[in-house]
C-alpha cells in the first residue's frame, strides 16, 4: 500500500469538491472540527452536509456560507440549546438553505444502506408522525413474507467522508475506541475518504489489536495527522469534552456578527489547526488523564 | 435508607424523585441528558442499583462519575459495560424490543401523550425551530414504556401540538395499537403539579395524582385541554431527604440540571 | 442484576426444550462444543439446528439424533471435507431430515433481520443460482425509490443461542477478541441466550474495556463457565484449534459404529466438559502461546 | 528474484504460481483456501507484497505465520489489521464492491463457467451431496473479477452443471449484465494444463492458453464441450526456481495442499 499521508489543506484541496455531499460523522466524539476549518478557509461552496447531529460544526460550516444543504436528525448545541445559524438560515420563509429531516434511527439506517450498497433499508418507524410528510424521502416497503408495511429510508452514498480516529497508520488503517457512532457505515457508505488521526502510529501498533480498527487503510483515500483535530468535541483517552465552548458558543452564534469575529479570529486568524492550538494554550487543560485498559492475548 | 421527609424542595427535585421512583430495579433503561439522567442516577443510588442505563450514543451500563453535559460525554464510556455502535442501539436494542423505559420530554405535549420536538408553527414558516426528533421518534414507538418528564404551562400542554415528533397514545386519527407499534407509549407524564396517565380507552391524559399543596384548577389552568381527574386521586409521596440530600450534594452540585 | 452462573447441565436442562429452534453459532472459532455434547447427553430432540457451517458440532448433533431440520449455508468439515452422519441423511429419497439452504450472506441476513426484529433482509444475491429455486424462503422486494428487485430472506428467531465467548461476569456481560462470526446478531435474534466462557472475570474486567463487549447482560438468561469448551474449536488466546481432531473426525464419522463409539466415549462417557479434558490430558498441548495487546487509554 | 525456470514442478504447482501472477500488487483479494491462499502468499513473497487479504470470517490484511488448515484459523488473526464481522464482511465489503479479486473452485464448473459446490446428481436425492455455497454464492455476483482454479477432469467440466451455486458468465438463460450482476465474473479459469477465458461476446470458456507441453487434444478430452481456441494462443511462464522453491520450502512444507 502507499503512504497516504497528507496535510489538511492538502486533503481538502484534492478531495472535497464544491457540490460535494459531505459527511463528518462522529456522535459527540471525534467530531472532525479541524477538516471543517479547513474547508472553510478553502472556500468551499453548494455542499451537501450530512450528519445526524449538525452540532457547533454545521453551524459553523452553514454560517461561512459552504453549503446549499442540510440532511439531519438533531439540529441543535447538545445540553445546551439551539444551533443560532441553523435557526437563521430556516426560520424565514422561504428557507435560505434546503433541508432534509429524518430522526437518528433514519439517518443510521441511511448511512447503513450506503455502506451496503443497497438502494434503502427497512425500519419498524414513523408510524403516527409528522416526518415523512415533510420528507418525500420516507417512503413505505412491503414485507414479501409477512405483508406488514414498513418504513423504507434510501441509501447515502456520499462523495467524501471525514473519518476522526484516535490513531491511525500511514496507509489508513485507522482504530477507534470509545464511542462509534456512525462513523464506520458512513465511511463504507462514502465514494472518498479522509481519515484524520490524533496520533500517527507504525503499522504493526494496527496489527497488534486488530479487534480495535475501524476501517481499513484500503478504502481511505488521504490520511491526516491532526493533534487536537476534534476540539471542542474531544477523543477519549486524549482530551475531554470542551463543554465550556458549547455554552459559549450560544453567545457566540447568537448574531451573525459576532459568529463572524469567532470564524475571522479562530478560522481565517490561523493557518491551519498547529496555529489554531498555539493561540489558545489554554486548551491544554482537556489533556485527558489516564486510565489504560489491559490487553488481552492474541496468541494460540 | 432515611424515610424522614426533606423539609424544603423545588419542583425540579421533585419531578425527579417522582421520576426515579418509576424506575424498577434492574431496568434497561434508554437515558436523555438533563433531569431524566439525574432520575436515573438518583434511582442508581437509592432502591435500584442494577438500573442498566444505555444511551442512544451507544454507551451501555453507564455509570458515569460526573454529571454528563450531553449524551455523549466521556464518562459514559470510561467504566461502561459496553460500547454498542448507534447501528446496534436503533435496530438491536430499541427496534428489537430490549428497551423497557424511555425518557421523553419536548416543546409541547398533547392531549394524547404526542410531543413535539420539531417546531413551534409550520414547519415551511417556523415561529421557532426545535432541534427535531433525534432520537425521540424511535423511542416513542419502540421503548416498552415511555416516561414524559415537562413542567406544566399552557404553551406547553396543547390540546394539538404543531408537530408530532414522538407519537402518544393516539395519533394522525389512530391509536397505538391500529397503527401497530410495539412499544407501550407515555404511561406517565411527570409535571411540576400533578401526574398524568392515558385513559385506557379513550388514550387522553389524565389527572391520577396531585402533588401535595397543588389543587386541579392550578393544573387546569396551565392545560390546553379539559381535563379528566381520576377517582380516587393517586397520592404522590414528597422527596425524602435522602433523596433531595443526593441530588444536592453528590448528583448535581452544580446545579446544572435542578434549578 | 442477579448472578446468573450455573453450570452447561443446568442450563441445557432449563434453557433447551425439545423442538426449539437452536443456534450454536462461531465461525470456525469459539464453537461450544460443551453445549452440544450436553444437549446429546439430556437426550434433547426435535429441535431445528441454525448455523451457518454445520461443522464437526452439528455433524454430532445429527448423528445422536437430536434434530428434525436443519438451516444452514456450507455443510462440510473446513480444510477437510464432508460431514458423513449429514450426508448419510441427505443422500437418500426421501431425505432423513429436512433441510433449508442459503449462502453464507443469506444466512448472516437471517440473523441480521432477527436481531433488528424485521421481518425479512434486502440482498442483492442469487440472481442465476439455483439456490433460490430450493429454497421457497428465498424471495424478492422491489426498492421502492429505484423500482429494483431485491432478494429478500425472512428473520431468523431462535428459541435458544449459544454464545461461547473468551470471557464474561456473572451477569453475562461477554467479551470476544479475534474473529466474531454472526455471534452478536445470532444473540441479539434470539429468544433465549446462554453465554458459556472459557473464564469467569469481575465485573471491573468489563468496564476496564467496554469496547470489547460483544453482548450485554441484559439479553442473558444464563452464564456458564466452561474452560475448553470450545474443544476442537478454539479460542483466541485460550487454545488453539485442533486440527488433526478434525482430520480424524473424517475417519470418525465415516460409518455410523465409528461415529457411535466416539459419542459412547466423548459425550456418553463422561459427566461434562471437565472429565472430557481429563480422559485426553494430550489436549493441553493445545494451550495458547502469549501474545499480549497493548491497553488503550479511556480516560478523559 | 531469480528467473531462472524450475528444473521441475508440479501441475499443482504450477496452477499455483499461474494464480499468483494474477494478482497485482496492492489488490483486495478475498481468498479461500488450499490453492488460492497458497497463490496470494506466493504473490505476497514475490511480486505483490501489499497484496490485501480478506477471508469470509472477518480477517483482514491477514499475515498468517502458518498455513492456515481453515478460513477461520487464528493465525488469520493473530497479526492482522482489522477483524470484520461477518455481516461487515458480506455487506460493507463484497455487495459494496470492494473485493477486487476473488477465488472460486468447485466440483463442476461448466462452459460459461457456472460452478456446482452443492449437489452431484439431483438435489432431492444427490449422487454426493457436496458442503455448499458458503460464501462462494455472493462472491461470483460480487467480486469485481473472480478466479477459478481447477483440475481438469471430464467429470469436473461437463457442458452444464447440475446445480449452479455460483453463477458465471451466463446462467439460467441470461448474462451477468442482463441479470444486474455487479463482479465481472471468472476471468480466468486456471486448470493444470490451459488457461481458459470467456468469450468477451458469448461468455462461453475458451482455451486462451496452454501451458508448455500440452495440447489442445490432452485439454478437449478432459472438457465436456466443444472447445474453442483463440488465436494466436497466449503464452505461459513456467514456474521459476524462486516460486517453486519457495512453495516447496516457505509456503508449504508439508505438502498439505500440492500435492
Amino acid at each position: 500500500m502507499k503512504n497516504k499521508v497528507v496535510n489538511m489543506s492538502e486533503a481538502v484541496a484534492s478531495l472535497v469538491q464544491n457540490g460535494d455531499t459531505l459527511v463528518i460523522e462522529g456522535f459527540t466524539h471525534l467530531i472532525c472540527f479541524a477538516a471543517a476549518h479547513e474547508i472553510i478557509r478553502q472556500g468551499k461552496k453548494d455542499l451537501t452536509l450530512a450528519r445526524l447531529t449538525p452540532d457547533l460544526i454545521y453551524d459553523q460550516m452553514l454560517a461561512a456560507g459552504t453549503a446549499k444543504k442540510l440532511i439531519f436528525s438533531w439540529a441543535g448545541n447538545p445540553g445546551v440549546g439551539s444551533l443560532h445559524a441553523f435557526r437563521r438560515l430556516v426560520e424565514c420563509k422561504p428557507r435560505k438553505i434546503e433541508i432534509e429531516e429524518y430522526s437518528h434511527f433514519g439517518m443510521v439506517a441511511r448511512f447503513s444502506a450506503g455502506a451496503a450498497n443497497l438502494p434503502f433499508w427497512p425500519l419498524r418507524n414513523y408510524m403516527g408522525t409528522d416526518i415523512p410528510g415533510h420528507n418525500p424521502l420516507i417512503k413505505t416497503v412491503t414485507c414479501p413474507f409477512t405483508g406488514e408495511t414498513l418504513a423504507a429510508v434510501p441509501g447515502l452514498r456520499p462523495d467524501i467522508t471525514v473519518v476522526h480516529a484516535q490513531r491511525a497508520d500511514r496507509f489508513g488503517n485507522a482504530q477507534v475506541w470509545g464511542l462509534l457512532g456512525v462513523q464506520k457505515e458512513a465511511a463504507f457508505a462514502s465514494k472518498r475518504v479522509i481519515v484524520v488521526a490524533e496520533e500517527l502510529v507504525d503499522e504493526s501498533v494496527i496489527r497488534n489489536d486488530p479487534n480495535r480498527t475501524l476501517i481499513p487503510g484500503s478504502i481511505v483515500s488521504a490520511v491526516v495527522i491532526e493533534p487536537w483535530g476534534a476540539h471542542p468535541s474531544y477523543a477519549q483517552g486524549y482530551y475531554d469534552r470542551d463543554n465550556d465552548f458549547y455554552v459559549k458558543w450560544d453567545q457566540v452564534a447568537r448574531t451573525e456578527e459576532s459568529l463572524k469575529e469567532y470564524l475571522d479570529r479562530y478560522v481565517f486568524g490561523v493557518k491551519n489547526r498547529h496555529e489554531y492550538m498555539q493561540i489558545q494554550p489554554e486548551l491544554l487543560r482537556l489533556k485527558a488523564k489516564a486510565q489504560i485498559s489491559e490487553g488481552v492475548n492474541y496468541g494460540y | 435508607m432515611a424515610i424522614e421527609p426533606s423539609a424544603d424542595y423545588t419542583p425540579s427535585e421533585l419531578m425527579t424523585v417522582q421520576a426515579a421512583r418509576e424506575l424498577p430495579d434492574g431496568a434497561v433503561v434508554f437515558v436523555g441528558i438533563g433531569l431524566p439522567n439525574l432520575a436515573c442516577n438518583l434511582a442508581r443510588a437509592t432502591h435500584a442499583p442494577n438500573l442498566c442505563m444505555i444511551y442512544e450514543s451507544g454507551a451501555v451500563g453507564a455509570i458515569p462519575d460526573r454529571v454528563p453535559p450531553s449524551i455523549g460525554d466521556p464518562s459514559l464510556v470510561t467504566g461502561s459495560l459496553m460500547v454498542a455502535s448507534m447501528s446496534e442501539i436503533f435496530q438491536f436494542f430499541l427496534q428489537n424490543g430490549k428497551i423497557e423505559v424511555g425518557f421523553l420530554g419536548g416543546a409541547q405535549i398533547d392531549k394524547y401523550g404526542n410531543l413535539n420536538t420539531t417546531v413551534v408553527g409550520s414547519y415551511d414558516a417556523p415561529k421557532v425551530r426545535l432541534p427535531g426528533s433525534g432520537g425521540a421518534c424511535e423511542i416513542a414507538i419502540f421503548a416498552q414504556r415511555t416516561l414524559v418528564v415537562m413542567k406544566l404551562n399552557k404553551r406547553a400542554f396543547p390540546e394539538k401540538v404543531d408537530f408530532i415528533t414522538s407519537p402518544g397514545m393516539r395519533s394522525l386519527g389512530k391509536s397505538r395499537s391500529e397503527w401497530g407499534m410495539p412499544g407501550g407509549g407515555p404511561v406517565k407524564v411527570i409535571t411540576d403539579k400533578c401526574i398524568m396517565e392515558p385513559n385506557p380507552t379513550t388514550g387522553e391524559l389524565e389527572v391520577s395524582a396531585l402533588y401535595p399543596g397543588a389543587t386541579i384548577e392550578n393544573v387546569q389552568e396551565n392545560v390546553g385541554w379539559k381535563l379528566s381527574v381520576r377517582s380516587p386521586l393517586g397520592t404522590v409521596e414528597p422527596p425524602n431527604a435522602t433523596e433531595v440530600k443526593l441530588l444536592r450534594e453528590v448528583l448535581d452540585p452544580d446545579r446544572l440540571h435542578i434549578k
